[in-house]
């Protein structure tokens, strides 16, 4: 079905999509959280500031990190006074292309799901002894769940998909960055490599379709209570 | 002097003022539809601030808007059965009731579960209650989160009689065996005159 | 290590560096990891501190720009490969262009495109400057579409989406779905010339030899093979 | 502050991304209604294709748009036809590029709203004698406002930033198809640049906050019934 | 025969049979709480679908399992205050009130609102008002859509006696005057036997 090569790719765009949602996951709900029910100066900016990089076109976010994580960047000389390495060429450096890409997705569908969560029931939590920290976690966010399922699944496709910022920032580097996106690329700019590329590409949509169904049994199984579904 | 609430508060255009003292006992709130009933116990529960005044309960100061000092919700110890049923939809009968238990592992007790009539209904979601099946889960929610006083927002409401014969027979306990100071609104004059210490016009 | 070094190449390298990687690889070397893209792309990666061994553009320019700027490291620059700049159009269409002042390639490209890569990138600034000194840019500029390098430019004409575009021989070489239309005078442009350099940045120790290797007649016999000329 | 065609670029950009996600509003919610509320066979089939284009990768999305739009493409030719035109390399075929890539996202946030809509509301209103149609007008459609929103803003911010599919698909063509972002990218690629970059950058920005500050502002209109916000 | 009900649905685990017939006048359905009262008026609207039997109402069959009639809730012309408010939370009291009314421009029936004591609700928002409040402004809207029979599932629950008494006044009218023929489940004694011209056991 697909060479060595390309499962090498396959397993490459996992890895970099999985981590970079999952360590996204958190601060995605956080700032959705933040953004939904926080009150405070600058919340518009706040918002603004999340939605940067679905805004920007992709590559100016690409160009942005590459100057922040560069050697001589702010973010770059951090990392490499705590690693003596770099991001740049790396894996590393993908998924975090990939997690920045994401993250405005992800928040948007958590906040609209936090923003419906019916604030009496976390009254009713409150009354019965709750403080706020068990509120959160046994009202609020299990009631939020509709959204960090969808945050999660757009995240992870537009993580799997991401192509201009990771093509600036880390550029196509065979086991590093090449990614699927990067690698279908490649073989578009190959003439007669058509097979490859349908290849590639029906491996990106298996892949997406297997999240998918995933998510929607996971939204399922923890929306019993909530929905007939 | 187990109550001791005087407040004002401005819900909407709205300004509601309400002062009394109250015993231990069981306290009837009573008053027309919109006259503020609600709003006070919010004010009780900590769900609603108000603009001035105090609230003391069992000599405890849950508000004093003198002294500045406003203890959230979940340390004022109330049992607040609401208006509505207001169950968690994501959780189960079972872990509804236990939701603000000292233990939450343990069994609900089965003598409450048979006066409620929900022992069947642990396993259910909230969504498959019927409207009295809620309410009665509502109420043995509160019960078990181990108050120091007790809110009742129309507890009996869409009961049938039996049940509700029942379910007073229960407050009443409460109220003298274990001494648990009761507030409680009813337009139910009948279920006002067995139950009421004192009565209470908002 | 065990890594190859990792080559930073023009887009329109993709066959042949490729080919020279696998010659190294079955020499006993870790086989280099190379990045193709315009070369003005990956000019600004390099300028960003992007750390990389070897790089190859399709210009003296960007070379030039990165010298400058103290990115290479001394005397390691070498240029080594030459191209030719072709008029291309599918294989199904029997147009011929002598392309020399006064031809009307506006009319011959008639309601369709004229595809050229980005003005930064060398195929586009090649393409521009040809065109300029034949004295038909300004007819033919309303038609021009770009593409971010000299392969996307590639695959347009071969997609069908212009019947004409403005790619090296070695491109037009590589593919089976078009056939070159016209070649562009030599004289009308800046020569087109490849230099590799190894990168103030670079760490692999294959780096110097792997380079050696592109300059060498046996590299270079590689790059013949594809259509390049060699120095 | 902007030179001429810099702002013919910025008008160029608004024309493609409000035609892209006007277009697409109503199939968008239509699609979202069908998969929150239909039970139909192939519905995972239909998840899985709209979300097709946030999942591949947007040159593959650009690659198969100019395969299918082509002058001897299947659609190309249908609009031949019908128009005597193309859509190769004219704002139109951008915006369809821009529409395609931003349906995902709207139909994702619109769903979950409708999701969410009590459907108990819906009862009570067909007892009062509305019919479906009037009931999906005055009550579920209302309701999925918050939805709505979040999905024409995210449609429309990644109708902005749209880069991959667009370049592939109708190339670069001043006063056509070179938006922001393809104008940024152009530039990106000329060292010695950063001036220009930056204000084009810019521009996208305030763009998107301008957007951003409208449909809270909606949002906060449309919802004052149903949320404190 | 005004009412001729009798079907047998499942919800849950729960078998639920309900068989009555019943002429004009006020019925009252009658059954303790989880009986399936409930499950019965939405079986009669139309939001519930019967395994099996028939519905007719004043003539018109609304439903019958053998030949294959099940009319929509919205061609059913009924008038439901259902167990709890159901307030469409995005429309202002008054749209509320005139969802269903033939005339959606016209006020709202000036005489109505003042027995509802509804009148300076109408610009409200549904979040804004107490439990009574809702409770009538659903009245009201059922009565403005101009209903053939209404189902009324505890409409007076959380009303206070002065309201209760008025309402019941204009239940009691809309039975005599206008003859309109109503089921009604409620489990206040003095209600049922004041209102009732028959009852039915669940
Ligand atoms: N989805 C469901 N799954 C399981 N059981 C259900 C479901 N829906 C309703 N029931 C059960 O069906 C029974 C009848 O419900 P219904 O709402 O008709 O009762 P009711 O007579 O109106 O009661 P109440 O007076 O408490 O409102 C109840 O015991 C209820 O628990
Ligand atoms: N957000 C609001 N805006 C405007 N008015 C409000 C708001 N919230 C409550 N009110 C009004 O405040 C008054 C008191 O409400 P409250 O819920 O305390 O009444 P209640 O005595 O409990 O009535 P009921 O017996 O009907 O439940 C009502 O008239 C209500 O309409
Ligand atoms: O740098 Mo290139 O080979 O002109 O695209
Ligand atoms: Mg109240
Ligand atoms: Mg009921």
């Amino acid at each position: 079905m697909l060479t060595g090569a390309e499962w090498g790719i396959v397993a490459l765009s996992l890895r970099i999509g999985g981590v970079a949602v999952l360590v996204m996951l958190p601060i995605a709900f956080a700032l959705a959280y933040l953004l939904a029910r926080g009150r405070f100066p600058g919340k518009i900016l706040l918002d603004g500031l999340v939605h940067l990089p679905l805004v920007l076109p992709p590559v100016v976010t690409g160009w942005l990190l590459l100057l922040a994580f560069a050697p001589t960047g702010p973010l770059g000389r951090i990392i490499e006074a705590l690693t003596g390495g770099t991001v740049l060429f790396r894996w590393t450096g993908a998924a975090i292309a990939a997690g920045v890409m994401a993250l405005p997705l992800m928040v948007r569908a958590m906040r609209l799901s936090i923003e419906a969560v019916d604030r009496q029931l976390e009254s009713a939590a409150r009354t019965l002894g709750a403080g706020r920290w068990r509120v959160f976690r046994t009202v609020t966010l299990p009631l939020s769940v509709p959204g960090v399922v969808a945050g999660t699944v757009l995240g992870f496709a537009r993580a799997l998909g991401e192509f201009g910022a990771t093509i600036t920032f880390v550029s196509n580097v065979p086991d590093q960055t090449q990614t699927l996106p990067l690698a279908i690329y490649s073989q578009l700019q190959i003439p007669g490599t058509d097979a490859t590329v349908f290849r590639l590409a029906v491996m990106s949509v298996v892949i997406a379709l297997a999240a998918l169904v995933a998510s929607e049994m996971l939204a399922r199984r923890a929306g019993r209570g909530q929905h007939v579904l | 002097m187990f109550f001791d609430v005087d407040v004002e508060a401005r819900v909407g255009a709205h300004d509601i003022a309400c002062r009394f003292q109250a015993e231990d006992g069981l306290t009837v709130l009573f008053g027309p539809s919109g006259a503020g009933k609600t709003s006070t116990l919010n004010m009780i529960a900590g769900l609603l601030k108000p603009r001035r005044g105090h609230i003391r309960v069992g000599g405890r100061v849950l508000f004093d808007h003198g002294e500045g000092i406003n203890l959230p919700p979940e340390a004022r110890r109330v049992g607040y059965v609401f208006q509505e049923p207001r169950l968690f939809p994501h959780k189960r009968v079972r872990a509804n009731l236990l939701y603000g238990a000292p233990d939450r592992d343990a069994d609900p007790d089965p003598q409450l579960m048979e006066v409620l009539g929900i022992g069947p209904l642990l396993d259910r979601w909230p969504r498959t209650l019927s409207g009295g099946e809620a309410r009665r889960v509502a109420i043995g929610r509160a019960l078990l989160s181990d108050p120091a006083f007790l809110l009742l927002d129309e507890p009996l409401s869409s009961l049938d009689r039996a049940r509700r014969e029942e379910i007073m027979a229960v407050i009443e306990r409460l109220r003298d065996a274990i001494g648990l100071p009761i507030l409680m609104v009813t337009h139910d004059a009948a279920e006002a005159e067995r139950l009421a210490t004192r009565t209470i016009e908002v | 290590s065990t890594r190859g070094p990792l080559v930073l190449a023009a887009a329109s390298l993709q066959e042949s560096m490729n080919a020279a990687a696998d010659a190294w690889a079955r020499a006993g070397h870790p086989r280099p990891v190379i990045s193709f893209a315009g070369s003005s792309a990956l000019a600004r990666q390099i300028e960003a501190g992007a750390p990389a061994d070897l790089f190859v553009s399709a210009n003296e320019r960007w070379m030039d720009v990165l010298q400058r700027d103290g990115r290479l490291m001394p005397g390691t620059r070498a240029t080594f490969l030459g191209n030719h700049l072709v008029l291309i159009t599918p294989v199904s269409s029997n147009v011929r262009v002598t392309l020399k002042p006064g031809v009307n390639l506006a009319e011959i490209i008639g309601n369709g495109r004229l595809a050229m890569a980005n003005p930064g990138v060398p195929a586009g600034m090649y393409g521009q400057q040809a065109l300029e000194r034949l004295g038909l840019w300004a007819s033919v500029v309303p038609k021009v579409v770009r593409a971010d390098n000299v392969r996307s430019t590639l695959a347009l004409v071969e997609r069908g989406a212009a019947p004409f575009g403005i790619v090296y021989a070695t491109d037009a070489k590589a593919s089976k779905t078009v056939r070159v239309a016209g070649i562009f005078p030599d004289a009308s442009h800046k020569p087109i010339r490849y230099p590799v350099a190894q990168l103030k940045t670079s760490t692999n120790p294959e780096a110097a030899a792997f380079r050696n290797f592109l300059l060498s007649p046996k590299g270079k016999a590689i790059f013949r093979r594809y259509g390049f000329m060699t120095s």
